[in-house]
């Protein structure tokens, strides 16, 4: 780290709160609209206390109304404010889907490029915890499947912070998801830099030459922490966190397949025309098929609904062990030291 | 639970409300610019009835001929900082505030000289400079909209007030009841224009809702309604001056109910395009209630205004119409890029 | 508009409806087995508070402590061919139509032998034997399904009917809204049975709406409403067999108000869960217009009832939920096969 | 043709109402809810007249309320009706995805298998026209990653109706897709004979050695067409029809890539997150990339919404040359007659 630079050490969850700070701090056109604003646990430690500070009308908690509230925030945004809507499950967003897909989405467009809905949508992925079908959901690539959207998912706290940041004050219309199981995740955070959210995208978070390995949110951070467990079985791994899921750039793993001719995708949602899929279609699409030393793979949700029994949660998600053994698997099936052909 | 104050009465029957307006009180030159500005509507929309007509326009158009007084006495008190928005039967909203019948015809015919730069056709329209905030097709889908931009003018301290149309068919969507709460419980300057017709496409209201008075659902929220005659230019400015005075000073939302009949079909030329329900004979006696003809024999009666002058009127704003269409017409198309180039804002 | 009849008034006033109820001509011996249904459900629901606080159950239980006068009031006039739909504060609704307690207690502890097979825990229960359809915790999710219910109800023409619980808060998203006026437009045989405690977890009613008579609503639909005291067992059970015996005569919708408070936090065993009003004052308050207390005391002056006795049937009650729970804590988990076979009808 | 069966020229729309009939006549427990069922001109010749022969309480038009309508018939079918919700375009069908995707989809499984709703949702895919935006999208890649859901869509007049009798008939819940582009085609249809829809899968639909094509709908009808152009420029395509997207079949798009090494799939929605690129990423991860001989091919819509003028229609959506040329690229890239290796 270069010294002059003031680190501090925060969690997931405050990150995203500091990221909230920062904004309404110097941004009086921000504000917050959701479900659970003025209480303690809906949004975890993420959100703690803002109403007290900002007062309850910048940090504004709302009836039971996931559509009308995202569409009023989008209606603001069209008046030059940069409105948050935070909905503490994405299961609750089903209702509010015209308001993102229909309207937020499409209205740049529909208007000839004159008005952009500069509103940002927070949605939590908040599962485990036999929590149950509907309460589970993680519908990431619903929201990458639609031009007109911007969509992240934040996989540090770092990023958690700063991508907020880069999304509220993004012009277009941003989904904004993060995950309740990265909350407790620290890492020593520098000041913030504003950075345009148009360029930022996927990133290499970890050098490696066997296999690549792909994820986005927690399934970046599965990732992160298998390579570190592959290496103590002389696998090397390189991760992409892709953090940008619409518009999606694979640059990054089409170059780091290029060199490790081994891809696996890891997503914490349904495999069929999910984000996994679509990674693995882009490198299929853009690399000849030589330069693969083996098929890609996948780790997703099975093709099931979440259960609720505890004891039916352990075998429903992806673990660290089962990227480990798919890997370990992809690896050794072609063989650690075979190269690519051109 | 008083069941009378749920339906419209004589305000839904055709037979009633037919006579000259009583348009004491009010100043003619005023009147007589409402009067140019609804007769610009139906020249226009007639225009691009016979456009349809003759295959000219494939967009989708829905016309609101017969409904001209509501959007043109609404409009009246607003301002170019007021946020309004419309929906699938836009045409009148966005003239009435000002929008140039250039821009209109153009967007219809998909040129990038149209106000939606040739993106969205009639039934998508935006008008920023006249307060125009946009309309869209998916019924009930600006609502929501419109209350946050109420809560963006609350939030701005600036008296502004938005404004939305709906249709009666548009009151059944859930999110015009959660629009309705927010508004009530955060006192958001929004006016809620229900342009109450009887229908929704081929459906009568009596086949889909239990009593034809829209406006029982704001009452419920507990905003203050009213529901009058949409077909009277000054019942519709009047009530709409003081509910918009209201929302100014800080009086929170309210809900405007106007009843109307449209005379042609739910979308197209035809008069004939509603089925399910015979509209003929009706449609025959609201053509009597013509929000146009009644203000003009109000202002003959009341003097200084005669047959030759309106014909000298109507003649100024056909000529105006055809002109708009022509220059239209000859606009070119958006350019190939404008298909990625109009998604996001950073691409421009 | 008449705006008293918006507001509760007393009826959200826990100083009020304190007295022992009124249960002149009613049946000893049926309100002796509604004591005991009522103590049933509170026991249970002490008991899953306990053990939550004991981290024996993993998963989100909502409990409705307080509030089982509505379910046993509303359940008596029912029948196993009725629909039953619930929410996520649903333990009062299943047991109340005779869900067996085992099989309650083995679904929250996510075990094959309950209720949902252990695929549901507290928030998703199904009891298709006693006519319970099914509790989910979407808000208002099951709203729209109970209209479907009523109106395969109303194909058969054999008048059952269907009845679904829906919170304060539910009343705020927009498909209440739309399923109350599809109820009233095809007179369909449903009750909808609006739990109002006030709160929709930390929010306090006056936050979220502008006056906190939910009924208002179901009026402005053209559906009978009444709004009850909903601590008071005979009140709600006279008001429910009233609008289902009407119902199942092809009296169309009813909508059925019930007034009550919970005990605990909104999620969870404790009772201070929920923050932003503050409760602590009303909750002491509320406490004394326990349902429970006030029948009790009613049955003690109408004689033929006592202390000794009650306390006899309360710890019959605790020990049928002790061996439920102890039933429930060993029965299995579901096979791993589970996971994907439930997915699908056909894979069974 | 055998002889002694009865074979009648039908189009797609109107073998849809031969479905509908087929189904009021003798399936006292099917219904149908939705809006413009009493109109003329919203659901094309698909349902002409039903509600003068069944009456209108079997054909019920309905309010504006896509949710409730939609719930609706997801309640009735909780006790033992077939109903059938109709969406006369796509849509709007995103105001009901609660109903959908939290309810339907899931139900079964939060319940242990003890009910199961038996509805069908018939959404209609209805672009072009300068109809714009909000009026033109194919959201078939949102309920193809929805578990639980079955997703069919009818390329042809058998299909349409023959899939929708399926649909209709089997215990879960369908989201039936048909697209009005295709409500002219016409066909000579055999009587019904009745299919569990668990039996449906993707069909090779006409042979060839050089490249495999592959669509749904709309798209696999122009695929059809595409692989008749080809052969006239000797490229021998083989087609394939998936004809239900979920739970989606892959086995004859990867037996018959094996053979021709080579794919392209058309898709008239978008890319990301969708149906095109699902085929893919199946076909990669199943066969060795050695049995490629070039990178697969999709052909979906730009991203973005779709405009209304017609002039940036005709860019906008994929056309038989869009895919011609591609396969004459992919296939001379490589050389018509290069062979796979194993
Ligand atoms: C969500 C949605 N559902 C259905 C439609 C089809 N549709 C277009 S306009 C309309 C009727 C709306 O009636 P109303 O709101 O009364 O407006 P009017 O046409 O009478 O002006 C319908 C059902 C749509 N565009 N969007
Ligand atoms: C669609 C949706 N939005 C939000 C939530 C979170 N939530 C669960 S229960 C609840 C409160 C509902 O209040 P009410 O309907 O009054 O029922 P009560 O809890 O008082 O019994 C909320 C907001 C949810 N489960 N589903
Ligand atoms: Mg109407
Ligand atoms: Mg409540």
């Amino acid at each position: 780290m270069q010294s002059g630079i003031d680190m501090a050490r925060v969690n997931y969850g405050s990150a995203i709160r500091e990221a909230f700070v920062y904004l309404l701090d110097r941004y009086p056109k921000v504000f917050v609209i959701g479900q659970g604003l003025w209480a303690k646990w809906y949004v975890g430690n993420s959100m703690t206390d803002l109403d007290k500070f900002y007062g309850t009308e910048r940090i504004m908690d709302s009836p039971v109304s996931e559509l009308a509230c995202t569409g009023a925030a989008v209606g603001a945004s069209l008046c030059g404010y940069r409105p948050i809507v935070v909905h503490p499950r994405m299961d609750f967003m089903l209702y509010a889907m015209d308001a993102i897909v229909n309207q937020a989405a499409k209205w740049s467009h529909m208007v000839g490029g004159q008005a952009h809905p500069a509103v940002t949508i927070r949605g939590i992925i908040n599962r485990g915890g036999e929590q149950g079908a509907q309460h589970s959901q993680a519908l990431h690539a619903w929201f990458a499947h639609i031009p007109g959207l911007r969509v992240v998912m934040p996989a540090t706290p770092q990023d958690a912070r700063d991508l907020l940041i880069a999304s509220v004050l993004c012009d277009d219309p941003v989904l904004y998801l993060d995950d309740r199981w990265l909350y407790e995740l620290e890492e020593d955070l520098p000041p913030v830099v504003e950075c345009p959210l148009e360029q930022e995208g996927s990133r290499v978070v970890s050098r490696g030459d066997d296999v690549t390995l792909v994820g986005a949110g927690y399934s970046a951070w599965l990732c992160r922490e298998a390579a570190a467990a592959l290496q103590q079985r002389s696998i090397s791994a390189e991760v992409i966190d892709l953090r940008v899921l619409n518009p999606l750039d694979v640059s990054t793993v089409i170059q780091s397949v290029e060199k490790t001719g081994r891809l696996c995708v890891v997503d914490g949602s349904w495999s069929s025309c999910g984000l996994a899929g679509e990674v693995i279609a882009r490198v299929s699409e853009t690399l000849s098929p030589r330069k693969l030393l083996g098929a890609p793979v996948r780790i997703t949700l099975p093709d099931a609904p979440a259960p609720t029994s505890g004891f039916l949660e352990k075998l429903y998600y992806p673990t660290l062990d089962t990227i480990m053994e798919t890997v370990a698997r992809l690896v050794i099936r072609e063989g650690v030291h075979a190269k690519a052909v051109d | 639970m008083d069941m009378d104050s749920f339906e419209l009465g004589d305000l839904a029957n055709p037979r009633c409300y037919t006579e000259p307006l009583d348009i004491g009180g009010c100043d003619p030159v005023l009147l007589r610019a409402q009067l140019r500005m609804m007769l610009l509507i139906r020249r226009v929309e007639e225009k691009i009835g016979d456009m349809l007509a003759a295959q000219k326009i494939p967009t989708p158009c829905h016309l609101g001929i017969g409904q001209e007084a509501i959007a043109v006495g609404v409009s009246e008190y607003l301002r170019p900082t007021d946020r309004v928005f419309g929906a699938h039967r836009s045409h009148a909203h966005f003239l009435a505030l000002g929008g140039e019948v250039t821009a209109l015809m153009a967007e219809i015919l998909g040129r990038d000289a149209g106000c939606s730069r040739g993106m969205g056709g009639s039934m998508h329209l935006w008008g920023g400079s006249v307060g125009f905030f946009g309309s869209v097709p998916i019924v009930a889908g600006t609502v929501p909209l419109a209350v946050g931009a109420a809560l963006a003018a609350k939030k701005d301290g600036e008296s502004a007030v938005a404004v939305v149309y709906l249709g009666d068919g548009a009151a059944e969507e859930g999110s015009i009841h959660e629009s309705l709460n927010l508004a009530a419980v955060w006192k958001l300057p929004v006016l809620f224009v229900c342009e109450n017709n009887l229908f929704s496409s081929h459906m009568h209201i009596s086949l889909r809702q239990p009593s034809n008075r829209v406006a029982r659902y704001a009452e419920a929220h507990c905003i203050q309604a009213a529901t009058v005659d949409g077909n009277d230019l000054v019942v519709v400015s009047r009530t709409s001056d003081d509910m918009v005075a209201a929302m100014r000073d800080g009086g929170g939302p309210r809900f405007l109910e106007v009843v109307t009949y449209r005379w042609r079909g739910h979308v197209g030329y035809r008069e004939d395009n509603d089925v399910g329900v015979n509209r003929s004979t009706d449609l025959t006696l609201w053509k009597r209630r013509d929000p146009i003809r009644r203000l003009v024999d109000a202002l003959t009666m009341a003097g200084g205004w005669d047959n030759h002058a309106f014909h000298a009127m109507d003649e100024a704003v056909k000529t105006e119409v055809e002109k708009a269409w022509q220059q239209a017409e000859t606009a070119p198309y958006p350019p190939a890029s404008a298909l990625l180039d109009r998604v996001y804002a950073e691409r421009h």
